[in-house]
């Protein structure tokens, strides 16, 4: 949980890779493994992961089907028109497997990881990009200033919406061309304020002397302790294997 | 004494569609001292707000001065020193904050200074114990009240060790328990030394000021104590000012032919005139 | 009767660990033309309360009539309630968002499927209402406008619906003095002509103290005080227990009595504490 | 007045927001499909034709993978980012931001390919996820409705907007 935010997206970065390269179903233990020591030592709770896989469980159903019936080789058994293969129950597996370890993952780092550390992350692991000319310190801070933003313009929007429907405004029926045009009298005032917002905001980032990435200092400073020297020294391995086993079966 | 704030001649225009030359400060010049604490009033339009922003070198002159610390503002080396040395506080609570949590907002200031981060820490603790937020210090900003968050926008100030810090209507946008907030805050800021000017709507925020500078037309029409200014009821009416109600009570009771003095300011002076008469 | 207010309860979240409960068993009635005055802090249940008014929020239990229609019952339409309750909420020049100021007026009318030539004069009428030059104006983007100039086009956009009742969140909020004066003048004025029933959202207990009929006091979901406002500030410190202020006069005169000054309690107007006062000065010098 | 750099940056952190709340909160039901359109790739349009292709890029990218993020679908994040990303570049890029008028055949060709492409990105984009490439095919249909639906939704909100004129003084490339 607390180790640093820049191990933690390249982890989960080399974590989907490994993902990718497996090819084998067996070597998803070793994906287990993994899985199992990273939401044991971030302490999350495992019903509040499982919980994230419920809006995705249609879409693995339905990657299981397919997958099952599509795949051609030795058949097992035939159901009408369809035929199950045992190629395609493997290929089912596999992938469904695939699928929800990925999302597993993923959502871990989000889970994990809050937003203000997210984006210092990012902007750090983006800096050697620089001389290519990638801005990181500015997509840092748009990234905070977004995220700063959501919840004021969920709210204004809420609140927009209740003040044209005071007007008589209906959001809630016709075809999609009356909707398109209903949905104007929010959009238009909803647009233009945040240009307002971005406007007094950049106002009042000037008057606390902000003037880009240079010179600036963090009071957080992302240090790299030792937990996160050992994490890494088994993220490589972990890396490692999963090409080595790639490789050899 | 040396002045913390001093304008000379100072003139802003702006062009308005099509060429439309608009002058929003016109030719004023005064001085505020350091460790002042000065009020200045006026309607909308009347230049207020232009000229808060001039003094923090977000706006540049178009002609005449402005002196920071006996800094020109028109001096770009001078730019950063002049935004930390008087810090600025706008009205709108939420278009002012930055970052995603409280103590990360205060810390904004520091960090474009380029401040050590054991230090930034430091300052950022202070900051926000001063203003009396730190309770809340993981909190992102749109769960708290506009009071909080004018607050933490104080605190953001704060963190840069200013030596005057400028208040755009601060309370504008607040409920009485905000505005009491932000109030208590500034007052207590400039016992502790620092120079404030706050721009208001409000007079009862004046009544505590040092001087009340009263705007109209891009230039000074009146300046001088709070008792002073209030007592010129009629002119302040004229410019569609307020007065505090008490001052008004005793204006009108001034001209019923009752001899009370005019430049009441509070319920408590009025209360002991009135014993005198009664 | 205009409106009248039967046990209305509103729960937030109902049943999950964010339930809260906005509003409990409020009950009160409002008469025809009435100018009511509503206060409290923020939080305390006077948005839900408005928002249930205009028929926006739908309540967990309780009844709503206003002028006999119950805007509760699911057959009312939508519609039926915007005709005859108009709500203009905080800040609503940032709710414009039309190229032209008549065209931004006219919206309600047109949602409310008026003919032309009605829509016209409506917002005719609205505009000179809230006291702007409607040829100079009409064609105008709202966008140009000043802000207190922008704030009187979108109180215009919900007049010109025809409302029986008129509920304003705090319309004069941000703005200068005589801003805060023109308004308050303005929508004094459409009470006192056409009959309308409005309710005045207000921080400013010095300007309820002058407008209203009656006032409405709420606290934590509750109505806490209901009355006349001669009722109301003669209970200055149940106010102050609520954390809510009491106008500067009435509070001069508290001061006075404290003192054994013999003068009335109930006087919340500068103009009734300066007639008391010389009543008080002029009867000490005949005696 | 703020420098011409901070307030690009503080409109393009709002505009991400504006693309991440639009995708998470405004939403249209589609009765044909019994499925909904989400107002995010309207608001990816309207960044991208307004403002050029930087500000299509950086809002429609960061702004839905944010919005895939938030609402649960990390997996699809960094897809999205590409994919979006992409979509308003070439929106922005082959879109004529200098005309007045907003129906012009420049605008509604990038449109169309802006459209075009998230489809085919999301099918490419399932098909590494899956593992298969006839799983995402299933999710040709909806994704052709959510890009042109985003598309025609765009076409009324962007000439309100316009006649507004309040962007003028931004509308620079």
């Amino acid at each position: 949980h607390r180790l640093d935010p820049r191990f933690k997206i390249l982890a989960t970065f080399s974590y989907i890779i490994s993902l990718f390269i497996i090819d084998d179903i067996r070597a998803y233990t070793l994906i287990v493994a993994f899985l199992a020591l990273s939401i044991k030592l971030s302490k999350v709770p495992l019903k509040y992961i499982l919980r994230g896989l419920k809006p995705i469980f249609m879409i693995i159903l339905i990657t299981f089907g397919i997958n099952i019936f599509m795949t051609k080789g030795e058949v097992l058994c035939v159901l009408g028109p369809l035929q199950i293969t045992k190629e395609g129950v493997y290929m089912a597996i596999f992938m469904a497997l695939r699928l929800i370890f990925l999302i597993i993952g993923t959502s871990l780092l989000t889970l994990t990881t809050s937003p203000i550390q997210l984006t210092d992350g990012i902007e750090i692991l983006l800096n050697p990009f620089k001389r290519f000319g990638v801005p990181a310190h500015e997509l840092a801070m748009m990234m905070t200033i977004a995220l700063r933003f959501i919840p004021t313009l969920l709210e204004e929007t809420d609140k927009i919406m209740k003040a044209q429907m005071a007007r008589g405004a209906d959001f809630e029926s016709g075809n999609i061309t009356k909707r398109a045009k209903s949905l104007i009298p929010l959009l238009v005032p909803l647009f233009i304020s945040a240009f307002r917002r971005a406007d007094e905001l950049a106002m009042a980032m000037e008057a606390r002397c902000y003037r880009g990435g240079e010179n600036r200092t963090r009071m957080k400073q992302l240090k790299f302790h030792e937990r996160d020297l050992i994490a890494s020294i088994l993220m490589v391995l972990f890396v490692g294997l999963s090409i080595f086993i790639r490789i050899k079966f | 004494m040396t002045n913390m704030v001093e304008t000379k001649k100072l003139v802003f225009e702006y062009i308005k569609d099509e060429n439309k030359k608009v002058c929003a400060v016109n030719n004023l010049s005064i001085e505020i001292k350091k460790g002042e604490f000065v009020v200045i009033i006026g309607h909308n339009g009347s230049g207020k707000s232009t000229l808060a922003k001039l003094m923090n070198a977000i706006l540049l002159p178009s002609g005449g001065k402005v002196y920071i610390n006996n800094m020109d503002t028109l001096d770009e080396d001078k730019l950063w020193d002049i935004r930390r040395t008087a810090g600025m506080v706008f009205q709108n609570p939420d278009n002012q904050i930055v970052a995603t949590t409280v103590e990360e907002d205060v810390a904004f200031g520091p960090e474009n200074l380029g401040i050590e981060p054991l230090e930034i820490r430091k300052r950022v603790d202070n900051a926000m114990k001063s203003v009396g937020i730190e309770s809340y210090k993981r909190k992102p900003p749109h769960l708290l009240s506009g009071g909080q968050k004018q607050r933490v926008a104080i605190a953001g100030v704060l963190a840069m060790k200013p030596e005057c810090i400028i208040f755009d209507e601060p309370t504008a946008m607040l409920d009485p328990l905000g505005r009491k907030e932000v109030m208590d805050t500034i007052m207590k800021l400039n016992k502790e030394g620092i120079t404030i000017i706050h721009i208001t709507h409000f007079m009862d925020e004046a009544v505590n000021a040092d001087r009340v500078i009263v705007m109209d037309k891009g230039q000074i029409v009146l300046e001088g104590t709070p008792r002073e200014i209030f007592s010129q009821v009629e002119k302040l009416k004229k410019l569609g000012l307020d007065v505090p109600q008490v001052t008004l009570l005793a204006h009108s009771l001034k001209k019923e032919g009752i001899n009370i003095s005019q430049d009441i300011l509070t319920v408590d002076e009025m209360v002991s005139k009135l014993c005198q008469l009664l | 009767m205009s409106i009248i207010v039967e046990n209305l309860t509103h729960i937030y979240n109902p049943k999950s660990p964010f339930e809260t409960i906005a509003l409990s068993n409020v009950n009160f009635t409002i008469e025809r033309g009435e100018f009511v005055g509503l206060i409290g802090h923020t939080g305390s249940g006077k948005s839900t309360l408005i928002q249930h008014l205009n028929g926006l929020l739908k309540p967990t239990s309780g009844k709503i009539l206003i002028n006999g229609l119950d805007i509760t019952s699911k057959d009312v339409k939508l519609n039926e309630i915007r005709k005859k309750v108009g709500l203009v909420f905080q800040y609503p020049e940032y709710q414009l968002f039309e190229e032209t100021v008549f065209k931004d007026i006219a919206f309600g009318p047109i949602n409310l499927g008026l003919s032309e030539k009605e829509i016209n004069n409506r917002v005719r009428e609205a505009i000179t209402l809230v006291g702007l030059d409607y040829e100079n104006i009409k064609d105008r983007s709202p966008f140009e406008l000043s802000g207190g100039q922008r704030r009187r086009v979108a109180i215009a956009g919900v007049i010109a619906m025809k409302p029986e009742v008129l509920i304003l969140d705090e319309p004069t909020a941000g703005l200068d003095p005589r801003g805060r004066e023109e308004i308050l003048k303005q929508i004094k004025e459409l009470h006192d002509k056409y009959d309308i029933t409005v309710i005045l959202v207000s921080h400013s207990m010095e300007d309820i103290a002058r407008l209203a009929d009656k006032i409405i006091v709420m606290d934590k979901g509750k109505i806490a005080l209901i009355g006349s406002p001669r009722e109301i500030f003669r209970q200055a410190a149940e106010l102050e227990k609520i954390g809510l202020g009491i106008p500067q006069i009435t509070y001069l005169v508290r001061k006075l009595r404290e003192i054994g000054i013999d003068i009335r309690d109930d006087i919340f107007t500068i103009e009734e504490a300066k007639y008391e006062i010389i009543k008080l000065i002029r009867g000490k010098k005949n005696a | 007045m703020p420098n011409v750099k901070t307030r690009d940056l503080t409109i393009l952190g709002l505009l991400i927001a504006l693309v991440a709340v639009s995708t998470m909160a405004i939403q249209i039901p589609v009765p044909a499909t019994e499925g909904y359109i989400h107002l995010g790739d309207s608001m990816i349009f309207l960044a991208a034709v307004f403002f050029g292709s930087r500000y299509g890029m950086i809002a429609g990218g960061i702004g839905s993978s944010i919005a895939d993020i938030l609402t649960g679908y990390t997996h699809w994040a960094i897809p999205t980012l590409i994919i979006k990303g992409l979509m308003g570049y070439i929106v922005g890029k082959i879109a004529d931001n200098e005309r007045y008028d907003l129906i012009n055949l420049r605008n509604i060709i990038s449109l169309i390919i802006g459209a075009l492409w998230m489809v085919i990105g999301y099918y490419f984009g399932g098909a590494v996820l899956k593992g298969s490439f006839l799983v995402p095919l299933a999710s040709i249909p909806s994704n052709l409705i959510q890009g042109f639906g985003g598309a025609v939704l765009f076409l009324p909100i962007g000439i309100a907007l316009k006649k507004t004129d309040i962007f003028k003084k931004y509308a620079h490339k």
